[in-house]
């Protein structure tokens, strides 16, 4: 169903005109009430009063990851503290985190758009849902709860993992819709297979796959194994969380809702347009958030944007799946990795500075495996096989509780981590998707 | 002291008035418990074809009691009294292997929970400017969406961060000024414990309160805490069978748990005989829901012991206070705040033929948490002499008990006929844990 | 082909002396052992002359144990000549499973048990005779 | 009466034991006995040889992480029973064995047992005491 119709298809005039509006308008809020934004407007030398158009944005400045993680904890905020009703974090880059928060009415607006996402997929008031991602900071559990709630769906909150309960459950209550990573549903499959359920007479009709990269060919495997739908959300919590965007059932791109989160498509390099169509760095401008409203806040996904009108009716513009990233950041089982973290995490423990190596690789039917690579050192080096476990456990732990993610640790003899001009080489994705 | 209410009108009504709204709410619920298949020859065998044929209070002793097993032999549907249309959320209880039970709600009950939630909030004069950091697992279970729901009614700033992982947790605490924990107790001597490891000082926080439930333990530990951290401590009761958190919670006097009686019809009992006992007499918690459209139970045996306070309480709240929860009637093990039947543990391991016929778990304290260790003998005849393999084999049996019942245990492997040998799996369990 | 005992132990403090204890009261003597730990529980590896009897005796003790084939090598005590073996091995691409030796006489001969996967061991032992390696029975 | 014996730390890799054995070979050191501690991704290879100090040099000089550790040798007699009996003195005296390994019964009237104490010296005390012969480095050289 299309969930919201006067936004999802109104003519591309009046949604240039409403965009221009609320561009102004948020343009104004940020700079009235979020000092970092003043400060880097008066830098960059534009007013809001600049801003009279769409094509105004280009006057404005950037907003990156860097900015976020400097202006930890409250210096985005554009809401005092306790209208803020709630408070998401992920890791970032280094020992920080990035924040975001939410108003009431942002959370409103999350359920919004989250119900217009699972209209894109196909979910009508009624179905059932079992949210497979997991809930707590990570967006992805609560983001899927409150847009299901918001449409009228009966919401079965699986969280993640435990995948004999999440196939129990989808037998006995029959959900029509899963949403959680592409990998973990096929992932089930295999599960299903041995718990001896048939995947292909599943429950599941519709899913509704994201928080990590995958391909056109993992999508006919998800179909043709579960005999359901597979279909594409995309989203940041930079940005709300899920919801930012999400394809139809034509699956022909993601429909972006770009009433409320405005898209441009930039050069990496040079800052500047791409030409319409190609491919570029994806930038978000939130046209109403409250909190935390993030003006040309870059992504680092690289898509490409297509403006025609798609055959189910809706006039939003549609993005590419995500081609590729413009940092060094890998997604392990819908978690962003830096590599910087587990650097950060090796020097913590005391007495390694060493060199190390992650390996991401994902085996037919199973799970991303994160191992991370460790080059023994001397002073690290204990005859007794007890310590070096033990050594090889802390490491282990240490970065599980930073990053949320199951990895396994793995000892080298030095020197044995490939280097290239004297620096080791950092990640190494065998993932074929 | 300043006292606050959410719902004063319901939160300070006199007793009579009280007994009147359950009457006529129990009524309802009973029309409602007669729409599902497990109630309607239930009832009607006890000679209650409707809501009617309630006259008073006192009838309820008529219906007979619910219990867990009657759950479990109802999954998945047969206390669903509305269309499923109607169900907006539902939970289900652990449980893989055994037989798990559900609680569905529809859009008034879940409306109905968050307002006893907010209510227990206020009561402990928390509100608008609290930032409350919620250490409770999110998703089926109902300890992390229970409390969201009715500090986000109130207007906290709520940190949805979900269980585990000490150190983001102090961090989120410092950066964000929490006021408001929601924790298990022993959790939060955990966090004590481990903050200089961790590279923080108590002077980082900004902590006033703790709401904290979900495991036994004594007033000394509450006194400790409040000491240890300089916060007020309050506990909190709940269960999924009942909604979750939110069935009775403590006031600013801290004297018991004030249960909301417009919501649940409490009742303590004989564990034995089932009969009713006077205040401040210890026995089984039984309750009956008033408020809820989707799952209707009627005087459900909560396993729980503890008693009534007698009085009224200095807040005014005309609700009843429970006593701690003292014990258990049943041999459920709660292990860092999660239920753990050992039939769930033992039914895993006898499935493994690497095992031999001889487990043993114990309980232990490290440091303030406890820790799940499983001991299992390796069954001779299935011994091929490789190590390798019974490396696969400790992976196995703890991957496959992480994933029936959510903790993650210490698996060790022992020679046949080591360990003791007990008849009966309740037996097998030794807790070692000293009471907090 | 050689057999070798593999016995499941706990690592706890009169582990090892109970086992050694049921092959002494035996009459078995113990030509090599070595152990496999893994800190909480390990394996204890021996060369028994009679293996079966050892079995027998353990088992019956309820110890949880297997006899495995195994390859004991002697090669002579030369500079070099261990690399030389596993030398051989890698090239065959024959993957060690555990390993161990010593040198009996100095100047002589050594001796090295080979614990391989079983569908290595006959080619192996082709190998090693082609190689001048001396493979005991 | 402590010998030193080497350990190296080597990857799970096929050939890094030749490669150890070959290194110490070109440079004529000799390896009396061996052992290997492994877990799935590593392994201790741990070594007793003619000239431990000069081993560990040539090791490290070519990149591997090598130590030296303390050891004690002890010699039993060759009859069922031997092993046992050492472990029993052991036991009752309450010494702890980190780890152990060597044992040769069949090839020689001599039976070799390598230790590793956490507390060497009393170990050494109580084995001396019940008349257990020590193998220092000067005997162990002529083995």
């Amino acid at each position: 169903m299309i969930w919201n119709k006067e936004m999802e298809c109104m003519d591309l005039e009046n949604l240039k005109n409403t965009q221009a509006e609320r561009l102004k308008k948020i343009t104004e809020y940020a700079y009235k009430n979020c000092s970092f934004y003043k400060k880097k407007m008066d830098k960059h030398g534009v007013n809001p009063e600049d801003v009279k158009g769409v094509d105004d944005i280009q006057k404005l400045p950037i907003t990156t990851k860097n900015d976020m993680r400097d202006s930890y904890p409250f210096q985005l905020f554009s809401a005092p503290i306790k209208e803020v009703s709630e408070i998401h974090v992920s890791s970032g880059t280094t020992g920080n985190f990035t924040v975001v928060g939410y108003t009431k009415e942002d959370i409103k607006l999350w359920a919004e758009v989250m119900a217009r996402a699972l209209g894109c997929a196909g979910a009508e008031p009624g179905d059932m849902i079992q949210i497979a991602y997991g809930y707590g900071l990570f967006t992805g559990g609560l983001g899927f709860h409150y847009g299901a709630l918001e449409m009228g769906l009966t919401v079965l909150p699986a969280s993640s993992g435990q995948t004999k309960r999440q196939l129990k459950l989808m037998n006995d209550f029959k959900p029509k819709i899963l949403a959680c990573t592409p990998s973990y549903c096929l992932y089930m499959a295999e599960e299903a297979k041995e718990m001896g359920l048939d995947p292909k007479k599943s429950s599941w009709e519709i899913g509704s796959f994201g928080a990590e990269p995958w391909s056109e060919s993992m999508r006919k495997e998800i179909e043709s194994t579960w005999n359901m739908l597979a279909t594409d959300v995309y989203g940041l919590s930079e940005i709300i969380g899920p919801g930012v965007a999400h394809e139809c059932q034509h699956k022909k791109g993601l429909h972006i809702f770009s009433d409320v989160f405005y898209p441009e498509v930039i050069d990496p390099k040079t800052g500047k347009h791409v030409k319409k169509g190609e491919k570029g760095e994806l930038v978000i401008t939130t046209l109403t958030k409250r909190a935390i409203p993030l003006l040309r806040y870059c992504t680092r996904d690289i898509v490409s944007i297509s403006y025609e009108k798609c055959q189910c009716g809706r006039t939003s513009p549609r993005i590419s799946k995500i081609v590729g990233r413009t940092d060094d950041m890998i997604i392990v089982r819908g978690i962003n990795v830096f590599p910087s973290q587990i650097e950060h995490v090796l020097l913590g423990i005391e007495g390694i500075h060493p060199h190390y190596q992650l390996v991401v690789d994902r085996k037919a039917g199973e799970l991303d495996e994160l191992e991370v690579i460790v080059e023994v050192e001397e002073k690290i080096f204990s005859d007794e096989m007890k310590a070096l476990r033990s050594l090889e456990e802390k490491i282990k732990k240490e970065i599980e509780s930073i990053l949320g993610v199951f990895v396994r640790v793995k000892l080298v003899e030095p020197k044995t981590i490939e280097r290239s001009e004297g620096k080791a080489k950092r990640v190494i994705d065998k993932r074929v998707l | 002291m300043e006292i606050t209410y959410w719902n004063k009108k319901i939160e300070t009504i006199d007793r009579d008035a009280l007994k009147k709204l359950q009457l006529g709410k129990l009524r309802k619920t009973i029309d409602s418990a007669l729409k599902t298949r497990f109630y309607k020859p239930r009832l009607k065998k006890a000679g209650i074809s409707s809501g009617k044929d309630i006259k008073s209070l006192a009838d309820l002793e008529n219906i007979p009691f619910t219990t867990k097993d009657d759950l479990r032999e109802c999954y998945t549907d047969g206390l669903l009294s509305v269309k499923l249309d109607d169900v907006v959320r539902l939970h289900t209880s652990s449980g893989t292997t055994g037989i798990p039970t559900v609680i569905y709600h529809t859009r008034h009950d879940l409306d109905k929970w968050t307002e006893l939630v907010a209510r227990s909030i206020i009561a402990t004069g928390s509100g608008k400017k609290d930032i409350f950091q919620n250490m409770m697992t999110y998703g089926l279970f109902t300890g992390g969406l229970g409390l969201h729901y009715g500090a986000e009614k109130v207007g906290m700033t709520v940190i949805p961060v979900g269980g585990g992982n000490t150190k983001r947790q102090m961090q989120l605490m410092k950066d964000f000024k929490t006021t408001v924990v929601h924790i298990t107790p022993s959790y939060m001597l955990h966090i004590y414990s481990k903050l200089e490891e961790c590279g923080f000082a108590l002077s980082d926080f900004n902590l006033k309160k703790a709401y904290m439930g979900a495991e036994p333990y004594s007033e000394n530990t509450r006194k400790k805490i409040e000491k240890l951290f300089n916060i007020e401590a309050y506990n909190s009761y709940g269960l999924s069978e009942m909604n979750g958190p939110g069935v009775a919670f403590e006031c600013v006097y801290k004297t018991g748990m004030h249960t909301w009686e417009d919501a649940y019809i409490l009742e303590i009992v004989e564990p034995k005989t089932g009969k009713a006992l006077g205040e401040e007499k210890e026995g089984e918690i039984v309750f009956t829901t008033l408020d809820r459209k989707a799952t209707p139970l009627l005087r459900y045996r909560t396993r729980d012991l503890a008693s009534v306070y007698k009085g009224l309480c200095k807040c005014k709240r005309t609700h009843r206070r429970l006593s701690r929860i003292t014990g258990r009637t049943d041999d459920m093990l709660i292990v860092n705040g999660v239920n753990v039947f050992p039939s769930q543990i033992e039914e895993i391991i006898m499935r493994i033929p690497e095992v031999g016929n001889n487990y043993q778990v114990h309980l232990e304290k490290e440091g303030a948490l406890d820790k799940l260790i499983v001991k299992v003998e390796i069954y001779s005849k299935m011994f091929k002499g490789d190590l390798r393999e019974l490396d696969a084999l400790k992976e196995k049996i703890k991957t496959e008990l992480k994933a029936s019942i959510i903790i993650n245990p210490v698996m060790e492997l022992h020679e046949p006929g080591s360990l003791p040998v007990f008849e009966g799996k309740a037996k097998r369990v030794v807790d070692l844990r000293t009471k907090i | 082909m050689a057999k070798q005992l593999n016995v499941f132990i706990e690592n706890k403090p009169g582990r090892l002396k109970a086992v050694t204890e049921v092959l002494a009261s035996n009459k078995i003597n113990i030509d090599a052992f070595t152990i496999q730990d893994r800190g909480d529980f390990g394996l204890i590896k021996l060369i028994v002359r009679d293996s079966k009897k050892a079995y027998l005796a353990l088992a019956d003790k309820g110890y949880a144990c297997a006899v495995k084939d195994i390859m004991i090598i002697s090669p002579k005590d030369k500079i070099g000549n261990l690399s030389r073996l596993s030398e051989v091995l890698l090239k065959n691409n024959i993957n060690i499973i555990d390993s161990y030796g010593f040198v009996i006489e100095s100047e002589k001969k050594g001796v090295c048990y080979l614990e391989l996967n079983t569908d290595d061991l006959k080619k192996a032992k082709r190998i090693l005779d082609k190689e001048g390696f001396k493979v005991l029975e | 009466m402590k010998l030193t014996q080497i350990s190296v730390f080597l990857e799970n890799r096929k050939g890094r034991l030749c490669d150890v054995g070959s290194l110490l070979g070109n440079h004529g050191i000799n390896i009396r006995a061996l052992t290997i501690a492994e877990s799935p991704e590593f392994g201790i290879l741990r070594m007793v040889v003619d000239k431990p100090k000069d081993a560990v040099d040539i090791l490290k000089r070519k990149g591997f992480i090598a130590k030296l550790t303390d050891i004690v040798a002890v010699e039993v007699d060759d009859r069922p029973g031997g092993l046992a009996r050492v472990l029993q003195i052991l036991y009752d005296n309450s010494i702890n064995v980190e780890y152990m390994y060597g044992f040769v019964e069949k090839f020689s009237d001599r039976a070799l047992l390598v230790f590793r104490f956490d507390s060497p010296d009393k170990a050494i005390s109580v084995l001396k005491k019940n008349k257990i012969n020590i193998v220092g480095a000067k005997a162990m050289e002529k083995i």
